[in-house]
């Protein structure tokens, strides 16, 4: 018996009662969301405490490992799994209209976020992924704007699509292996999938589980949803949930897929993602497509990582990642009030004086300028792809820095603007406090990044290093498979 | 050009999937967890059906996770339509069969759904199958009489009511100490209509959360304003 | 051509992958959202089809025990559980598509998907007060009646 | 504690106090007090200029992603601390009186002023302190940001031309990072030590793409070209004092950057051996050649402005050039004279951008055509910036000319006619320059509205003064500066200059003592026979005779726009500005591409992108 | 004792160059006069003019930085008539050279610069735009003579380069050895001296329109004075560069006599040029002699 699986049902219970709830005392209902995830981050911190070296596999329902579904805890899962509650737990979305039915909705985020990140099953990864899929569209709907609609649909229609072609990938590898757990694949891969049906198969996944990542060129949806969901949920999307299905594919690259051309897939895409979204962000005029264009470049940045072989490029991905965890929504909270056009945040620095410091905080360690984080973590990408000496890489590298320089050039005009002393026609409204403490406190986990470097850097190592170490994750889930059968 | 452009792509594909396909590798039985489950899922689960042990027994949180799609499915689905506007147009009541056919198919839709629904652990259909046949005995009498409606607060409660229980049961393994999910209660004798312990109280659940949630989502559909 | 070619197994992959084809040609080459959702639905029917048939055995029975006999060679149980749990989540996001057509239908007065684009780009624009950019491929004909941004929601039920 | 770390310790106290008392009365002087202290930490030092100390570290270091960070000093790091610190110091007394209260006055914040230069002086000294290539481009980050924020102080046109410097030294940091990085991959750490060892066996293409990375990095914080526009405009737009300190150190620090890690690391001698292929030219005669363009072309820039601030900040950006020069040259005379220049232009520049700072403040304009005859208002001023001109011109009696020496008798050492043709083109157009300046600012016509003004205040006046002593002083005895040269000269491994106080020993050398000696005589006598002749009258300034008109106080008459015409007839077509075109034609060109990628994500059908992928990757894989 | 001789020599040569120089003012004048085909003014003429200015009553000044922009000029020219050696006399050669020397010789023109700025003349001031201008003009190809000669010697120091080519006869001369940058020396010398036909800034018929607007009495004679030095030091840098010097005055006075009459007897059958004309003349042929030359001697 372990707690872990609470993590995923407890949330999703309360979803399930939320309306029922409402009924006896509104009060209770507004409060038992928030609770229920202090709860469920409470039992991933007491797992992450006692889990140490040693990654835990539960089985749902108690069956064996390659014949019931898996959760597989080691600290990289349980990592985005306690970020994804927390995250949602700060980012908790308000809605004018609807309260309850946001609230039912972010819990169920929370709890399928904690699930795809712990689950060891290619199908219950999909079903997972789905779920998450339609929490999104109905967080974004929640707005309740036209232009909220119509972008959901878009959305859908790009996600729908994706998800079929995961399926198929699903279909292939499960038409090769006969296997949908993740550790059982692990050891047939090699054998079973390293040849151009696994490789069609990692592609069409890719590109299905890579829409939530905005991965290029299913990543169309950004802008349009970005700019017209609210700010938190913009929040969400781009900072938390994008990187969950990063994770899947980063757990896809260590356990199934090994082909070298799988990672020079992942560069091609990273590399035009990042060029892609970069130029367009330079361009934009207003500040959440701003956002969600440079988000894309930085998601490119973490795919062009993943393509680093071996561990070096997991742990590259997980610094990028962790910190864009931090700084995104902390952005797109800044924008709630800010979002619009660039041109009309002339001298807001003056109404919001710590918002705009904060800004210019997020800014710097987003263009990655030491010693921020954010350089740090550009730092670890590059520092491999250069040694890997190939023209790509180079390329690569190339891009990156070129796509930093732009950044720098579009994130500090709106710095200027917010400093602008001329006075603009509309006053600026100040940032409501719960979205700003929220921000500040994520700026300060990266300021509170800066001292605690190296520790920081030596545990994200750790977890790469635990995520990467295949034999423990076939040993973990299944013991006895080693010494049987091994095909 | 676009079309063709586009033309060309899917030829392109085309030839990508054929090309995969002489690739493909069909004699690969060996390592297959659907025959490792055909053995041991009667001992394990004491259903006779097989697709049913797997739908909740080894792939429980898959069927979980799925209600919870439709569920919220069901919830963005009446967020976006929104409520109908009271002087909003009305599609005419339909003839006289229509109206008198639904009223009689109604018990026997009810009827048919729960009895699929319960032996889903014994021959092919279960709760999903079932749970449609019951939402469709909702729905009927709706598109039959446009004015009418169902009433939402009691599919939300209802379907609120029965996701619970299939967690609760879940929570209820873990409490007598087994995983969440865990089959419970005595796998009786296999192939009898009481057995295979608590697949049968899950699959009720499945197919009751999965008639509500569909006659919601429907009844939302039928009810949304027409348009020109 | 030999008719061993056209074994079972040929037909059926060739179904299912031309179930995604046309799936995909429908979202490809169609501008009018319905079509894209269906061609969304044909694709999804083709990768389940997939699914089902990634383990498919000719003359496998289905893997139920009836009156105690168990067969020979029973099918795998797990593609069909797969399918149906993927059959269901596709009903429910095919449900959601149609449920937002309708409100896109409703606030844009058209499905054609290069309009919802426009009309879309044209209220983000507006929203942020910046001018819309330019677009070579602006309709003649895109009326801006003014759309009622903020939708009445249901009030809790 | 380390005498290091007693000197960053100050340093950043400096910046606390800065920061917490920058807005109070005495404010400015304490910030003074505390550079002044710096200045005496820095002295503990002092054996590192005289090569009797050759390294001192800090004790504090840490290690990050398994690289050990270091910092600190040896003797170059030493001399340009020294000016660094020297330029904090005065500047920073000459914000401390009636300039910051004015300052305040209008608005500004002396708190972010003093903030920001006390935050430069700490972040320069981070980066000269620097101890490996991964602490460097620590170092340069912060002081490329530093500098960006004193430039942006003023708000409204500085916004625009701050943006303009970090856009070109962003990407030039990165240009920096990719260099260091392949350092990293080639070498495998960033060590000093292991990448000069691994230099040698360096292939000549990576060391091409080194040298271009690193290059275009420091050569954007110097400006050198084709960098250099962001530069001028910047600085001169920069608040006040801040300007001076800017335009005296800030861009030196690409030049130390680029000695430490070309000339020390590198190797001048390793550059000689990179022929660029079809011609007979070699990388150290494309930096030298880089340099001279970048002597003449914004020399000839400055020649043209209308404001002083501009004109002296063009200036800036041609002298980089003889400084780059000199150490390209890389021989004894060559870089002792590069070095030397970087501290002789601090003294001048600084003391030049005090001046015109000064006329600012008194009459509110640095407009040279709005200007005109304060030579009899502000005589103190008009000294020091004649004494400024005559450095920054490289004329005798004073600093400029000692290490304008050096870099001419290396080119001809060297053998580089035409390099050496380029270095004189600058220095005459600076002539030319300078003259306008003067003339228009203190020569000439009083206006009518400046009948009133009156010496600038003893705050500024002081800190003028004494700049302009030192430019005389190690004008006249320019051993002083070449006892530090020759220190780090030796640090970096390049043949040490033998001087002595007065100049250069060798065969043609050069005794600044005697010089300056005659030339005083000289002047002595001069002024002798001027008194042979008769009492001369004091006229009134305006009682002039022209064309047989006298010009009346009605009709008041400065000559100062276009104040060359004939050479402007002659060359104004060839001000083509380029440069300007090929930014402006860059930024287009991004733009286009922005343009076109929001089309992309606006427009395209997503589902033929990602078919174009899926086709694309597949047929790869069976083709 | 060496550094009382020094101290003399240094007190010598800018006597025996402004005496020398009031000689080749006169011998100009003459020269202009015989091709104008007039008397010219009798021998002690120039004496006569410094008395007549230096004695004048009214000496309006305009200011200190007038006065002083005279002495600068004047000044500037004593110091540096001791970096230039003579027969004998060697002063500090040794310890400036010709970098040193090009350099003096523009504080003079700067210190005139000022003074004329100071007069507040705006006249004045476009002559001195037009003076800097003609400096711009002939000093670029005056630096490459300088580079060529210095690196054929191996050294900047002048009295070496006398030294060298004693040492060797006539066929070591600059002349000999460097033709073309002889050329462009001699080509540009009127200049430098600020002489016909170059002379338009300060040229009579311009005084209107020139630096010399405000200048009267002593402040003219101290120019005039200048002018002297002027025509002694242009001399003399040639005589030393291409001409070998001399070791005795016998031969070296009528080598810089000779360098001042000849491109004054050409110069003056040309007429002025316009500034704009002196840069596009001094930036064409000179300079491209000079950059020929300098090829030929680098090889």
């Amino acid at each position: 018996m372990n707690l872990l699986v609470l993590m995923i049902a407890l949330p999703l219970l309360a979803a399930f009662l939320l309306s029922i709830i409402d009924r006896a005392s509104s009060f209770a209902a507004r409060v038992i969301g928030p609770l229920v995830l202090l709860a469920t981050a409470a039992i991933g911190l007491s797992v992450w405490s006692q889990l140490g070296d040693a990654p835990q596999a539960v089985q749902w329902g108690g069956f064996q490992a390659p014949l019931g579904i898996t959760l597989y805890a080691d600290q990289f899962g349980l990592l985005f799994a306690l970020a994804m509650t927390i995250g949602t737990l700060l980012l908790w979305p308000r809605s004018t209209g609807n309260q309850l039915r946001s609230s039912s909705l972010a819990l169920l985020l929370a709890g399928t976020g904690s699930g795809l990140a712990l689950s060891g099953d290619l199908f219950n990864i999909y079903v997972f992924y789905e779920l998450m899929t339609v929490v999104s569209y109905g967080l974004i709907a929640s707005r309740g704007t036209s232009g909220s609609f119509a972008s959901t649909l878009r959305y859908l229609v790009i996600s729908g699509f994706g998800a079929a072609l995961a399926l198929a990938g699903i279909a292939l590898v499960y038409q090769a292996t006969g296997t949908l757990n993740l550790a059982q694949l692990a050891q047939v891969a090699p054998e079973k999938l390293n040849n151009l049906q696994g490789f069609a198969a990692f592609v069409l996944m890719l590109v299905g589980f890579g829409v939530k990542a905005e991965l290029f060129p299913v990543n169309m949806w950004v802008p349009e949803v970005y700019a017209t969901a609210s700010s938190r949920v913009s929040a969400l999307l781009a900072g938390v949930v994008s990187k969950l299905a990063l994770l899947i594919i980063m757990r896809l690259l260590i356990l199934v897929f090994h082909q070298p051309e799988a990672l020079t897939v992942l560069l091609v895409l990273g590399i035009l993602g990042v060029a892609t979204g970069e130029l367009a962000a330079w361009r934009a005029r207003d500040l959440n497509r701003m956002l969600a264009f440079s988000s894309i470049g930085q998601l490119g940045v973490m795919f062009i990582a993943l393509s680093i072989p071996g561990n070096a490029g997991i742990f590259a991905a997980l610094a990028v990642a962790v910190h864009h965890l931090f700084l995104k929504p902390a952005m797109f909270l800044l924008a709630a009030r800010w979002g619009g056009s660039i041109r009309r945040l002339c001298g807001a620095a003056k109404t919001s004086p710590v918002a705009a410091g904060l800004f210019v905080l997020l800014s710097l360690s987003l263009i990655g300028v030491p010693p921020l984080p954010g350089f740090w973590a550009k730092l670890l990408v590059i520092m491999p792809l250069l040694t890997l000496d190939q023209p790509l890489y180079y390329f690569a590298v190339f891009i990156i820095l070129a796509a930093a320089s732009l950044e720098a050039n579009y994130l500090f005009r709106v710095v200027m603007k917010l400093y602008d002393k001329q006075p603009t026609a509309v006053p600026h409204k100040a940032h409501a406090t719960a979205d700003l403490a929220t921000a500040v406190f994520l700026g300060g986990g990266l300021i509170a990044a800066v001292f605690m470097l190296v520790p920081l850097a030596d545990r994200l190592d750790s977890i790469a290093a635990q995520a990467t170490d295949v034999s423990t994750y076939i040993q973990t889930v299944a013991p006895q498979s080693l010494e049987g059968d091994v095909q | 050009m676009r079309r063709f452009t586009a033309a060309l792509f899917l030829i392109g594909l085309g030839v990508m999937i054929a090309a995969i396909y002489q690739h493909m590798d069909f004699s690969n039985t060996a390592l297959n967890a659907g025959q490792a489950i055909n053995s041991v899922a009667a001992q394990e689960t004491g259903a006779a059906n097989f697709v049913t042990s797997v739908v909740l027994a080894y792939r429980g949180i898959d069927t979980l996770l799925e209600l919870t799609i439709l569920f919220t499915a069901a919830m963005i689905g009446g967020m976006v339509l929104g409520k109908r506007r009271v002087d909003a147009p009305r599609d005419p009541d339909a003839g006289f069969i229509l109206r008198t056919g639904a009223d009689l198919l109604f018990p026997l839709l009810l009827v048919v759904g729960l009895y699929i629904i319960l032996h889903g652990h014994l021959t092919p259909g279960g709760g999903f199958q079932g749970g449609v046949i019951l939402a469709s005995a909702f729905f009927l009498p709706l598109l039959a009489r446009p004015g009418s409606s169902i009433n939402q607060d009691v599919i939300s409660i209802v379907e609120g009511l029965a996701g619970a229980t299939f967690i609760l049961i879940g929570l209820l393994a873990m409490s007598e100490g087994y995983e969440f999910l865990s089959p419970l209660f005595d796998k009786g004798e296999l192939g009898a209509l009481i057995s295979a312990g608590s697949l049968p109280v899950l699959y009720l659940a499945v197919g009751i959360k999965v008639g509500s949630e569909l006659a919601g989502l429907l009844a939302h559909l039928a009810e949304a304003e027409a348009v020109d | 051509m030999s008719m061993e070619f056209l074994d079972g197994n040929t037909i059926l992959y060739s179904a299912a992958f031309g179930l995604m084809l046309i799936g995909i040609g429908g979202i490809v080459i169609s501008n009018h959202l319905m079509r894209i959702i269906f061609g969304i639905a044909l694709l999804e029917a083709g990768a389940n089809l997939l699914l089902l048939l990634s383990t498919y055995h000719e003359g496998a029975s289905a893997p139920i025990i009836v009156d105690g006999i168990i067969p020979a060679m029973m099918a795998d149980p797990v593609p069909q559980a797969l399918v149906l749990t993927a059959i269901v989540i596709g009903v429910g996001i095919l449900a959601l598509a149609l449920s937002l057509a309708i409100r896109v239908q409703r606030a844009y007065g058209t499905l054609d998907m290069r309009e919802v684009r426009l009309r879309l780009e044209q209220e983000i624009c507006d929203e942020a007060g910046i001018e819309m950019p330019s677009s070579s491929e602006k309709p003649a004909e895109v009326i801006k009646t003014p759309v009622n941004s903020v939708v009445q929601q249901e009030s809790g039920s | 504690m380390t005498a290091l770390d007693n000197l960053l310790l100050i340093s950043a106290v400096t910046l606390v106090i800065a920061v917490l008392a920058g807005n109070s009365r005495v404010g400015g002087w304490l910030v003074t007090i505390m550079y002044a202290l710096q200045g005496a930490a820095l002295m503990m030092m002092s054996g590192l200029g005289y090569s009797t100390l050759t390294m001192v570290q800090s004790s504090f270091s840490i290690e990050v992603l398994s690289q050990q960070l270091l910092w600190r000093f040896d003797a170059l790091s030493w001399f340009f601390a020294l000016i660094t610190i020297g330029a904090g110091l005065f500047c920073s007394w000459f914000a401390s009186g009636e300039w910051g209260e004015k300052y305040r006055d209008n608005g500004g914040s002396l708190r972010l002023f003093h903030g920001a230069l006390a935050l430069n002086v700490f972040s320069m000294l981070v980066l000269l302190a620097s101890g490996d290539l991964l602490t460097l481009f620590i170092g340069w980050e912060l002081v490329s940001w530093a500098s960006f924020l004193i430039m942006a102080l003023a708000g409204g046109k500085a916004f625009g031309y701050a943006m303009r410097y970090i856009s070109y030294a962003f990407a030039g940091a990165m240009a920096l990072l990719g260099g260091l990085l392949l350092i990293y991959a080639e070498v495998g750490s960033f060590d000093f030590q292991s990448l000069k060892e691994a230099v040698p066996t360096m292939s000549s293409a990576t060391l091409w793409l080194l040298v271009v990375l690193l290059t275009a990095g420091f050569g954007v914080k110097m400006a050198i070209l084709p960098f250099h526009l962001w530069q001028a405009k910047a600085y001169a737009e920069t608040p006040g004092p801040g300007a001076a300190f800017l335009g005296a150190i800030s861009s030196r620090m690409g030049l130390f950057a680029f000695i430490v890690v070309i000339v020390q690391l590198i190797g001048i001698s390793r550059l000689v051996e990179m022929k660029i292929p079809f011609t007979f030219l070699d990388a150290q005669d494309l930096l030298a050649w880089i340099a001279v363009f970048t002597i003449i072309i914004p020399t000839y820039i400055a020649l043209r402005q209308h404001d002083a601030r501009r004109l002296l900040a063009w200036h800036g950006v041609g002298q980089t050039g003889y400084m780059l020069l000199g150490i390209v040259i890389a021989n004894d005379l060559g870089s002792a004279g590069g070095l030397m220049h970087v501290f002789n232009y601090a003294t001048y520049q600084a003391m030049l951008f005090m001046v015109v700072i000064a006329v600012i403040h008194r009459t509110g304009t640095s407009n040279l055509n709005k200007l005109g005859g304060l030579f009899t208002r502000m005589p103190l001023s008009y000294l020091a910036m004649l004494v400024g001109i005559i450095g920054l011109a490289g004329l005798p009696p004073m600093n400029g000319f000692v290490s304008k020496w050096l870099i001419y008798r290396s080119l001809i050492v060297d053998g580089s006619p035409l390099l050496f043709l380029g270095a004189v083109i600058g220095t005459l157009g600076t002539i030319l320059s300078v003259y306008k300046l003067i003339h228009n600012i203190f020569l000439g016509q009083l206006r009518v509205e400046h009948v009133a003004v009156r010496e600038a205040p003893l705050s500024m006046v002081i800190p003028m003064m004494l700049l302009a002593a030192v430019v005389f002083v190690t004008g006249y005895f320019p051993g002083l500066v070449l006892d530090w040269t020759s220190a780090v000269q030796a640090s970096i491994g390049i043949p040490v200059l033998a001087h002595h106080l007065g100049g250069i020993d060798m065969k043609g050398g050069l005794d600044m003592i005697w010089i300056v000696s005659v030339l005083l005589v000289g002047f002595g006598f001069g002024t002798l026979v001027f008194f042979l002749g008769g009492r001369s009258k004091r006229v009134h300034q305006l009682d002039n005779y022209a064309g047989g008109h006298f010009l009346t106080a009605e009709t008041r008459y400065h000559y100062s726009d276009n104040f060359y015409p004939g050479l402007m007839h002659l060359i104004g077509p060839w001000y083509r500005n380029s440069f300007e075109w090929l930014e402006r034609g860059l930024i287009s060109a991004v733009d286009t591409l922005s343009t076109a990628m929001q089309g992309l994500y606006r427009n395209a059908h997503p589902s033929y992108l990602l078919l174009a992928v899926v086709v694309f990757a597949l047929s790869w894989v069976i083709v | 004792m060496h550094f009382f001789e020094l101290l003399v020599e240094l007190l010598l040569m800018p006597i025996l160059a402004f005496v020398i120089g009031l000689a080749m003012v006169l011998m100009m004048r003459r020269i202009g006069a015989r091709i104008q085909r007039r008397v010219g003014p009798p021998v002690l003429q120039p004496i006569y003019d410094i008395i007549k200015l230096y004695s004048k009553e009214t000496q309006i000044s305009h200011g200190l930085m007038h006065e002083i922009g005279i002495i600068m000029a004047v000044g500037g020219y004593i110091a540096a008539e001791t970096l230039l050696p003579v027969p004998g006399l060697d002063g500090l050669a040794d310890k400036g050279g010709a970098v040193t020397l090009a350099y003096m010789l523009m504080i003079p023109a700067l210190g005139m610069a000022l003074g004329v700025g100071q007069c507040a003349n705006p006249n004045g001031s476009i002559g001195i735009s037009r003076a800097l201008t003609a400096m711009l003009a002939y000093d670029i190809p005056f630096i490459l003579v300088i580079f060529g000669v210095s690196y054929v010697y191996g050294t900047t120091n002048l009295a070496e380069m006398i030294t060298i080519q004693q040492q060797q006869g006539v066929a070591s001369w600059g002349i000999v050895q460097m033709p073309l940058l002889a050329l462009t020396a001699l080509l540009i010398l009127p200049a430098i001296m600020g002489k016909h036909p170059f002379e338009i800034y300060v040229a009579p018929a311009e005084i209107a329109t020139g630096p010399m607007v405000e200048m009267s009495g002593k402040f003219m004679g101290g120019l005039f004075v200048m002018q002297c030095f002027q025509l002694y030091t242009a001399g003399v840098i040639f005589t030393t560069l291409f001409l070998g010097g001399g070791l005795y005055w016998i031969t070296f006075l009528p080598k810089i006599f000779l360098v001042v009459a000849i491109p004054m007897s050409v110069a003056y059958l040309f007429p002025r040029y316009r500034t704009e004309d002196v840069l596009r003349l001094m930036w064409k042929w000179p300079m491209l002699l000079g950059l020929i030359g300098l090829a030929v001697v680098m090889k």
